[in-house]
């Protein structure tokens, strides 16, 4: 990247492709509109200055089809763009069933990221080229916001919530992440670099990661907090507490005691651990304690992903 | 005056829409929490609201019709519900300090967070609303005292007065359902 | 030219409302609304100097890529005292309280607005909460952005953060205030034969404003009174730990803050309706058309808010909603500009400084509103909102659009307020000077923005210096630019100055037909009224010969 | 007929408002239960709108007035709703 000035961001996927070929068509199609105004405007004050003699007769005050025909015209060309723009929304909160799941946690004024086999990294994100990648985030204080220019994305991260959004970053390259929601003092120096690797790289880096010490992957740190917290005790089968057994939980429905029906998702087991006594499981008792004030946001990305390695294991059986 | 009203109900809505948005999102927390309050005391004070409404929209009739002792008379007696009204609150909230559901108080004791957002809720609402019964009751009581007011056949004073009672009213119509009766079981 | 459309009254017959009375009391407490919007000209006066300030301080610091002139704490006080003054206490009362509050009774030949007292009230309420705010600038300020977000705003931020949210609370009322009396006024004292359509379309766009600030500010109130709570008792409403919503602040916030967007812009509208017309000397093209759009864009712009929280984590469904809304609003906004280039075929234009000022504003506001259609298209928003793109789109509308549009009004009206003329050579120039001035500011920004700088950062990647430099440079053009009327505007003032006949635009409307500047009861005698508005010869007389 | 007993009959019918929406509180009415609530909410306003307040006696423009408060507010829960409910549909 060269120093001094830049007029356009890199492209980093194809995301990024199609919103600048957006943006570029519909600005055309916003001058085409725009510009017969501006010289009309100028046309008419310099040929009807009042020094100016000219023909002045007949000038309408008012005409239905005219009026009718400015309003509706540009309305339906910008529902085309209205059409397509949502349509690519829509695409970037639908991830591919088999994308990768990192997690994102922020804080004042960090960002910090679980891959799922077990590398942590803060600020600089290392992600493989070619494949889709899908963020679960979620904040530990104020609202943070998730942006990378070069993919054309952004999305908020809510503090006891978790967000999402995916992309396919197909460029191996450095491109810069930034905070883009007002988080307080040191807002605009929270960021830091996403970093698209070939694939083989990639490898090659998450295992280099490993040898750094650390224990084993998402699922098993969330195994390990699984006995250490004491959710064994009374979630394992065998538990003399009343309390439902979770194995094979994460995506099935759920029966709720006052008879609604949920999908056990990340956000449902989140609630689950922190704020245990919103939706509580149909013909047990609501006497699970808060976890709010024990657990980190880490740590419940972690659980969460345990619980979802045991789906993987039960499916195969 | 009405235009003044309509200002005052946006006010109100805020309250709802988080009372909504809360609702929404902890469907079975949220009767739970509702099921502590007093229902026999919300629906006693909506009964004495209602009926000092009935007592304020006389009072207007009865100066049209040039019957200022009756417009006094049933001005006092929607001064003395409101007062019977804010009577009946505040021995709700006693009851609610005693029981520990008094947010902001050393004896406050949550059955999870829910409920005490939903206690929360409560009080701002109710407090809000409080206040303006409050105003009310002043504006009532000054119209009661305006000998004018009650000679006044077209009851300029007496009928924004009255309007003001009645907005109270409809706010407290719309409180009910929204804190009491999501908790009858 | 015109004829005058009433007896015009003798000069002596009349005391000029300025010269009633000279003592400090007539003034502090008139209840006339011409003084009372002289009180409000000088305080947003006061409050736009701080708010510059503040703006001339982040410019500065953005000169270069690192922190040399403010810390980061610094910096972010600067941009929230920015925000925070220029929004509620400079641009929201900017037209309404001044050109409004002045010409409201006027332009429907009415003696003053329906309740003198309450209007001498609001501007206490107004210096009140602008006091206090000032009082929170002088204590160290406030670090949350104007928009307050939770729960930055009730649990983590330093500073005054209750105070602020107070005198934004209390100036609310002010707004509410208004906004009633200017309903009823429209109402009930519209002088005989002023039927809803012979209306002013400046009254049309104030009678818009006030209906969102009766319906919209009391929802911002009941929402920041929560946040108070919130961080004084810990209400919890948007705190997730006790299962409350961060995103329910911005539903609320946004509910009255987005239309508060329509407050500051509605009546600039109906400003430039009148200058267009004036300038003109040609009825307005599809009157009906430009009176209903006012309405049109207060009532949809009550359903567009959402369209601040696409990346917020709101529902995508809520959020297509809200997308295919805020496209909608556009239409009417759209048939006003066409309205108003329909007006110039065929008219005869005096080119003096209203109508320089007026054009800036419409070439200004399409850019505006055009960017403003792009951050509606939810892909595009997601890359460029929190950006200096949306900073540039909402410069454009706020300042390019209200402020162009408030000066325009001010040099118009000027001699109808003060029965003084200006220096029209300068006038001219402060007019190019600010439309130069304020592209040079803020078109880098819509680059800028693109490229992914976000907004509110105060150290920032190298490579971004160039355009900030020029962003700054367009930032000390625009502020000559302001600067100038503001000099020959109050040299006018002096003795010596000017005169100003009661109609030197030769324009239509009852504000000219009275003395300039107006007698203390606006009317020597009950206006009656008997025509269209804008009611001008259909051509020039000088041009009939060769048609 | 009489202004004041007019009045009191209005009372007595929000009074017996007042009972059913007491009474459906406690049936096992599932969901529509809120709705039940509201709707007797609703109609008990519009009753002290039309009476007490008298928008019977009042021509449109103040009847608009007067509504304009609660179509707004409609405004604001159908659409801030309309997050809420549709927040976790997976697309």
């Amino acid at each position: 990247m060269s120093a001094g000035i830049e007029l356009w961001p890199p492209q980093a996927s194809h995301h990024a492709e199609q919103v600048d070929l957006l943006i570029g068509s519909f600005g055309a199609m916003v001058w085409l509109l725009t510009l017969p105004v501006f010289v009309l405007m100028t046309w008419f004050t310099i040929r009807y200055r009042r020094s100016h003699q000219v023909n002045r007769q007949h000038a309408p005050t008012h005409n239905l089809w005219v009026e009718l025909g400015w309003s509706v015209i540009p309305f339906l060309l910008t529902l085309g763009f209205y059409v397509w723009a949502t349509m690519l929304f829509f695409d970037i909160h639908r991830p591919p069933p088999d994308a990768m799941t990192i997690h994102v946690v922020a804080k004042q004024w960090m960002w910090k990221y679980q891959h799922p086999e077990g590398a942590r990294e803060i600020n600089d994100l290392h992600v493989p080229a070619g494949e889709p990648v899908e963020l679960v985030m979620t904040s530990e204080d104020v609202i943070h916001s998730f942006f990378v220019p070069g993919l054309r994305i952004k999305q908020d991260l809510v503090p006891g919530r978790y967000t999402s959004l995916w992309f396919n970053a197909s460029r191996p390259g450095r491109y810069a992440l930034r905070c883009a929601e007002f988080c307080g003092t040191d807002h605009s120096v929270m960021g830091g670099n996403l970093i698209v690797l070939q694939p083989q790289d990639y490898a090659a880096w998450l295992s280099r990661s490993a040898d750094g010490g650390l224990d084993g992957t998402l699922a098993e740190t969330g195994a390990t907090l699984f006995r250490q917290m004491g959710c064994s005790g009374c979630h394992a089968a065998a538990s003399p507490v009343r309390a439902p057994a979770l194995g094979g939980i994460f995506g099935r429905p759920v029966a709720l005691s006052d008879g609604r029906t949920v999908i056990a998702d990340e956000q449902y087991l989140s609630d689950a651990i922190l704020l245990p006594n919103k939706e509580i499981a149909a013909g047990y008792p609501s006497i699970m304690p808060t976890y709010g004030n024990v657990l980190t946001a880490e740590q419940v990305n972690a659980l969460v992903a345990y619980l979802k390695s045991t789906h993987a294991a039960q499916d195969s059986k | 005056m009405l235009v003044f009203l309509a200002s005052e109900v946006m006010l109100f809505g805020g309250i709802f829409a988080a009372a909504l948005a809360l609702r929404l999102e902890h469907e079975s927390a949220y009767g739970a929490a509702a099921h502590h309050l007093n229902l026999w005391l919300g629906t006693a004070n909506t009964a004495v609201l209602l009926t000092s409404s009935l007592m304020a929209a006389i009072a207007v009739q009865a100066a049209r019709d040039g019957k200022p002792a009756w417009a006094a008379r049933a001005l006092w007696a929607a001064v003395l519900l409101g007062c019977v009204f804010l009577a009946i609150k505040g021995a709700e909230y006693a009851g609610d300090l005693r029981e520990g559901l008094m947010p902001g108080t050393a004896q406050a004791h949550f059955e999870g967070t829910t409920q005490h957002l939903f206690m929360n809720l409560y009080f701002i609402g109710t407090g809000l609303h409080a206040v303006h019964v409050t105003i009310g009751l002043g504006l009532l009581v000054v119209a009661a005292l305006n000998r004018q007011a009650r000679h006044d056949q077209h009851a300029v004073l007496i009928g924004n007065v009255a309007l003001y009672w009645h907005l109270v009213d409809v706010v407290w119509v719309f409180l009910y359902p929204t804190l009491y009766l999501a908790g009858a079981r | 030219m015109t004829e005058p459309r009433f007896e015009h009254p003798p000069e002596e017959a009349a005391i000029s409302y300025l010269a009633d009375g000279h003592s400090l009391r007539s003034w502090f407490l008139t209840t006339d609304h011409k003084r009372i919007a002289l009180l409000y000209l000088v305080s947003i006066t006061f409050f736009f100097l701080i708010g510059a300030s503040a703006a001339a301080l982040i410019r500065l610091d953005l000169l270069t890529p690192q922190a040399d002139l403010l810390t980061n704490e610094g910096y972010n006080r600067a941009f929230s005292i920015h925000g925070i003054v220029m929004v509620w206490f400079f641009l929201i009362p900017a037209i309404p309280n001044v050109l409004g509050n002045f010409l409201v009774p006027i332009m429907i030949g009415a003696r003053d607005l329906a309740f003198p007292r309450l209007n001498l009230l609001s501007w206490y309420i107004y210096i009140f909460s602008g006091l206090l705010t000032l009082y929170v600038v002088v204590s160290g300020g406030v670090d949350t952005g104007w928009t307050f977000y939770t729960p930055l705003s009730s649990a983590y931020a330093n500073g005054a953060v209750v105070a602020t949210i107070v005198a934004v609370f209390i100036s609310g009322f002010s707004t509410i205030l208004t906004g009633i009396n200017f309903i009823v006024t429209i109402h009930k004292l519209r002088a005989p034969g002023m039927t809803w359509g012979r209306l002013p379309l400046f009254i049309w766009s104030h009678y818009a404003t006030s209906i969102i600030f009766v319906l919209a500010t009391p929802v911002l109130a009941v929402t920041l009174l929560l946040v108070a709570a919130e961080r004084l008792i810990g209400i919890g409403v948007f705190d997730p730990r006790l299962g409350g919503d961060p995103l329910l602040f911005q539903h609320l916030f946004w509910f009255y803050s987005h239309p508060a967007v329509y407050i500051m812009i509605l009546p600039a509208l109906g400003v430039i309706s009148e200058l267009i017309t004036a300038a003109a000397h040609k009825r307005i093209f599809g009157y009906w058309f430009v009176a209903i759009a006012s309405i049109a864009i207060a009532v949809i712009g009550f359903m567009v808010w959402g369209h601040h929280m696409f990346v917020s984590g709101q529902s995508v469904y809520a959020s297509a909603v809200f997308s295919f809304l805020s496209i909608a609003v556009a239409v009417p906004s759209a048939i006003k500009v066409y309205n108003w280039t329909a007006t110039l075929y065929k008219a005869d234009i005096a080119i003096d400084a209203p109508l320089l000022f007026a054009l800036s504003f419409i070439g200004l506001f399409v850019a505006g509103g055009l960017t403003g259609l792009m951050l509606a298209m939810l892909a595009i928003d997601v890359h460029v909102t929190d950006t200096y793109f949306v900073v540039a789109h909402f410069h454009y509308i706020m300042v390019g659009g209200s402020v162009t549009a408030f000066f325009g009004g001010l040099h118009f009206w000027w001699p109808k307020i003060t029965g003084r003329l200006y220096n029209e050579t300068l006038g001219r120039i402060a007019a190019v000077l600010i439309l130069v001035g304020f592209n040079v500011t803020f078109f880098p920004q819509f680059l800028l923005g693109y490229e992914g700088m976000p907004r509110r950062y105060h150290v920032y990647p190298p490579e971004f210096q160039v355009l900030h430099v020029i962003s700054s440079m367009g930032a000390a053009l625009l502020a000559v630019g302001y600067a100038l009327p503001a000099i020959y505007l109050i040299a006018s003032l002096l003795p010596g100055g000017r005169r100003a006949p009661a109609n030197p635009w030769g324009a239509t409307g009852l504000e000219w037909t009275t003395s300039s500047p107006p007698p203390k009861d606006n009317f020597t005698e009950q206006p009656v009224v008997a025509r269209q508005p804008y009611d001008y010869p259909l051509a020039h007389p000088a041009s009939r010969d060769d048609g | 007929m009489n202004a004041v007993l007019r009045r009191v009959l209005v009372w007595a019918a929000l009074m017996v408002l007042l009972a059913i929406t007491l009474g459906a509180a406690f049936l096992p009415l599932g969901a529509a239960r809120p709705w039940i609530a509201y709707g007797i909410a609703t109609a008990k306003a519009a009753l002290i709108l039309w009476f007490f307040m008298e928008l019977r006696r009042e021509g449109g423009l103040v009847r608009l007035a007067a509504i304009a408060g609660f179509v707004w507010l409609t405004i604001l829960f159908t659409l801030t709703a309309a997050d809420y409910l549709t927040r976790f549909w997976t697309g």
